[in-house]
């Protein structure tokens, strides 16, 4: 049970000290060092072992998991419209936050998936950077239309030049210049601390989660039904491609994992900057306060159980 | 000490905006700004998360009585519906009137 | 731009009390501040260690005339003869006054 | 000699660069995180070890140790009123502070003892979270009587959703939970770098001390001779208590170190908000300026011996 | 309230000369100050990088007029030509006049 | 190639960050925090060794580099001056800097010297603390004379009393008063994170660097030339020297390194205050935008070289 890792168990006295109210609080500097050093380790090791793969040979892959964010995103508009009676911004929105990947929730899979010693193909982080920005573009044309208003140069700047790509990107780059043998160096640094460092990262999350509280009682039940129901929904997409593009099991789950966070970084910078009107507190809540703490408890090894499952099929 | 009177215009609002509201200000003509971090509470609700999305900012501008209007009109027009926003305006004296006056070559 | 003169109350004093500075001030009605973190000196001494106990907050409020004399008085009643504070109240113009009138159903 | 313990030296450091007024600066940010660290790695290493105990059995140990909090503050009082001649206020904080504990200065301990392969029972860190409170409120009683006027629930929960008890819990429960093995993962993090982080933290501890001469000037001698003597005075209680208790050595060298240190976190918090009219540069002067230098120097090794000599003596 | 008058003078310089500028404030007898960092931009270009070298701090001074024209005029004189530095004046009305008057035993 | 070796690549990220313009930012208690470890880090591993040498037979090689800073000081003006046409306070200031020494050169000279198993004298670290002070000192004498009217006992108190060198002296004495033993129990903080740490540190100032180029581009070509001519000639003068002295290659070439270092920490703030006059945009474009990428990337290893080939002449 993941609900016994102990980077959950961090998350969750994160939470409890919240709701107490308690002072605890994790300074910002130190915040924005922890989600740099997680975002800088998790392409670290992924650029160490992409190189053993030629992109070009991945490219039909990742054509697919760009159309996934695509199609997430373009689902969960109709459904918050219609069911959730959401103005068309906040809608759009909070489609563009789903469609969209967390990091945070990324980096627990990836600490659940090495407890469980459950195999992935490297390559799935590529997939986490192609997932942040596709979703966020649908958003937007949900919420505009395809206006020339829109500055659509200074949306692709502000997610691209976005810390959470920069990082991750950085970090792909140098892993596959310098190889597993040119980071040893750096070893100590960049792995064998990253389960201390998620923990604290999560922490702080557990804070900003149980701070979501109010919004949520006032945006009422919908929002957490949503964000219970879409995750599962997504996930079972990502499933799906994912044992549709081959990908082993673990590889499935962790796709199933991208598909069903949602962003609370780059998504909600880029909406509350290219679409204003629509309330950031109601995609927070849902994100921060519902979808991030289901996936990192029950979700994930869930998403696992299902992805055993779906190979189990065939 | 002979002093100039000038007008210094203060604007808080929400951090996820400053890159966006300094390149404003700078179309306007401002001869230069102060930036502090801040957090608060208002109609929007509270803002004091230690990242960006709950944080604010408090920017402080400068100038001649008639930049301080255009500015204040401006921002109220772009911003004030959709963000976090108060901006106040305040009489001060200063030593050198011409580092406050508007930078030539730009639009009212 | 039409203007309406309110005033701003500016607070400084020690980090220790924000909390209890804050219910207060919303008790008072107020209909938002804006919070800072501060360092200074003072007839209390130097406040300007990294921590807590040595460290300030400046705190603004932006309200109307009464309220700004109650706050003033009120703050002056609890917290001056214990605490480091000073609190010094200026003129300030706004473009919508109705965001800084006294919250409804608050004790004056 | 601990004054060759590496970790003392970077207190000496920090003490020396702040005397020379040296514009060294730990960020607050740096130090929070530190606390936030310290605090978290205690608790884990206690809980992992808690696992063995039944609370019910420990029960009356705990409510001894309480007791023990209530005394020194107890004590300290009439001593600070009568020979020191402060004001009821002052006198009480400062008492607040001498019962309560620092948990800078335990650390300091557990790296003792750790080099000296000294055992102890794994429960002293339930007895850190015990004697944080009630020392604080025997001091604001002190201060105010029993009046309705005092808001205690206020203050109850600014201690107990304090940092300081919040993390020390959350880690006590997070080690408890997860087990030895469970927390492997994050080992190296919150086990191998304690003693780094520990000689980050003296190192800020020595500037903060060195910030207190001037006000220790001005209180005059009495409260560097209290700020001796009342650490030798608690310590002995606490020796005493210990060996009652049937502690082994390094247990009651550890609750001798927790009765001697004196709070500079909780306690000025909360005395600051429940005494204002206390003076709190006189009581973080006297912990922060005499106290602390002294035990964590001098006053470890010596309750260390204290407690081997009471023990060699039955 | 019974309010005093007084005069808030608003400095905006470079971080690295905190310590000196803090030294002359108090050589001019000023009862007390109030630091804030910030970030900005003027006639010296873009201040706000993290580290010392780029940033600004934001010195806050009430005192009584006459203190206010000689801080501005000796700050003027000091540091105006060599350092990235703007200074306003602002009347406040402040509850604890003493609290504002000059320090004795210090050269004007 | 040093240009592989990771720590390296992180200051290429960054540069290309900042030069994309990107938001990422190391928050600057991060990069206070990082200056200090690695300080503290130096500090403590040249004071280990430093042990075993007797400070006296050093005495004459320690006034030797001290003369070393005041001879590239005074080198560097008059170039200044004459072909750089550069006011007499600004040429002051930048020959300062570049007298002066780069900590983070010296690091990540150190991580490469790891990496290609050479030795050197321990006491280099010594030396990193002697040439930050000189060469300032003859900046202001340059600049204005030895007037009575330079406040010479708070510049010196500014430098000494300065961050680096109270870290770098004070992990000495540490170091050496603990000895390799005594500082197992931080080992894995102060060593094995190092590498990890400088990556952190490099990142942050790629960014910097890149902050640089606007400046860069407005004082012309000449700061470039400058910024890459000064080095190589400070480089030579180093290596003789170190052979002069009778240094192991790896010693030669660290000196080399220091020697052709500029400063962007001591130097900077001394200048600001002494020479106030001289436009610090200047001194830093050169150093932080062209000296410190040249020298990480291209220098270091070019330095080594040299040392070397001037060992095999004798
Ligand atoms: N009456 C007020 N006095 C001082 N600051 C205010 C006031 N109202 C709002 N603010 C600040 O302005 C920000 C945005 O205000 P609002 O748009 O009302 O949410 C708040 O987060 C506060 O920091
Ligand atoms: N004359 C002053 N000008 C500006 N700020 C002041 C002044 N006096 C006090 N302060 C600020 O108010 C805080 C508390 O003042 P005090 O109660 O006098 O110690 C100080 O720490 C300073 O930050
Ligand atoms: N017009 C202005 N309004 C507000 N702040 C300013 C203005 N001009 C300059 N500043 C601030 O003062 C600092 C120094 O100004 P300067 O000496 O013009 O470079 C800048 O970095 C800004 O933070
Ligand atoms: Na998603
Ligand atoms: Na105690
Ligand atoms: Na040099």
């Amino acid at each position: 049970m993941t609900a016994l890792d102990p980077v959950i168990l961090f998350f969750l006295v994160g939470a409890a000290a919240g709701l107490a109210r308690s002072d605890l609080r994790i300074p910002s500097a130190i915040y924005d060092f922890l989600s740099i050093y997680l975002l800088l380790a998790i392409g670290l090791k992924g650029g160490v072992e992409l190189a053993q793969y030629s992109l070009v040979a991945l490219l039909p892959k990742m054509v697919a998991v760009v159309l996934l964010g695509v199609v997430l995103a373009a689902t969960a508009y109709p459904i918050l419209r219609r069911a959730g009676r959401f103005k068309r911004a906040d809608a759009a929105s909070i489609a563009a936050h789903y469609g969209s990947v967390s990091v945070g929730t990324y980096a627990v899979a990836l600490a659940y998936l090495g407890s469980q010693k459950v195999e992935f193909e490297s390559y799935m982080t590529l997939f986490l950077v192609l997932l942040e920005m596709p979703a966020i573009i649908v958003g937007v044309v949900l919420a505009r239309g395809v206006t020339a208003q829109t500055q659509w140069g200074r949306l692709l700047h502000e997610v691209f030049a976005g810390k959470a790509i920069v990082c991750l990107l950085g970090g792909l780059v140098i892993g596959w210049i310098a190889g597993g043998d040119g980071l040893t160096s750096i070893n100590e640094f960049f792995f064998d601390l990253f389960r201390g460092m998620l923990a604290l990262f999560l922490l702080e999350m557990g804070l900003l989660c149980a701070a979501q509280m109010s919004a949520l009682r006032r945006y009422g039940l919908f929002l957490i039904v949503f964000g219970v129901l879409m995750p599962l929904f997504a996930a079972v997409l990502g499933c799906g491609l994912g044992h549709l593009l081959g990908l082993s099991p673990g590889g499935t789950a962790l796709l199933a994992v991208l598909a069903a966070s949602a962003s609370y970084i780059a998504a909600p910078a880029a909406m509350r900057i290219s679409v204003p009107e629509a309330n950031p507190s109601l995609s927070l809540a849902a994100s921060l306060g519902v979808t991030f703490p289901f996936n990192v408890t029950l979700g994930i090894p869930l998403y696992l159980e299902m992805a055993k499952w779906i190979h189990r099929q065939t | 000490m002979q002093q100039h009177s000038r007008k210094l215009v203060t604007i808080i609002t929400e951090a996820v905006i400053e890159k966006e509201l300094i390149a404003t200000l700078e179309k306007l003509g401002v001869s230069g700004y102060t930036i502090a971090d801040a957090r608060g509470k208002g109609h929007r609700g509270v803002r004091n998360t230690g990242w960006e999305h709950g944080a604010n900012i408090r920017v402080e501008v400068v100038c001649e009585d008639s930049l301080a209007r255009t500015v204040a009109d401006c921002l109220k027009e772009r911003y004030y519906e959709n963000y976090a926003m108060i901006l106040f305006v305040t009489d001060v004296d200063v030593l050198r009137p011409e580092k406050f006056t508007r930078e030539r070559g730009t639009t009212p």
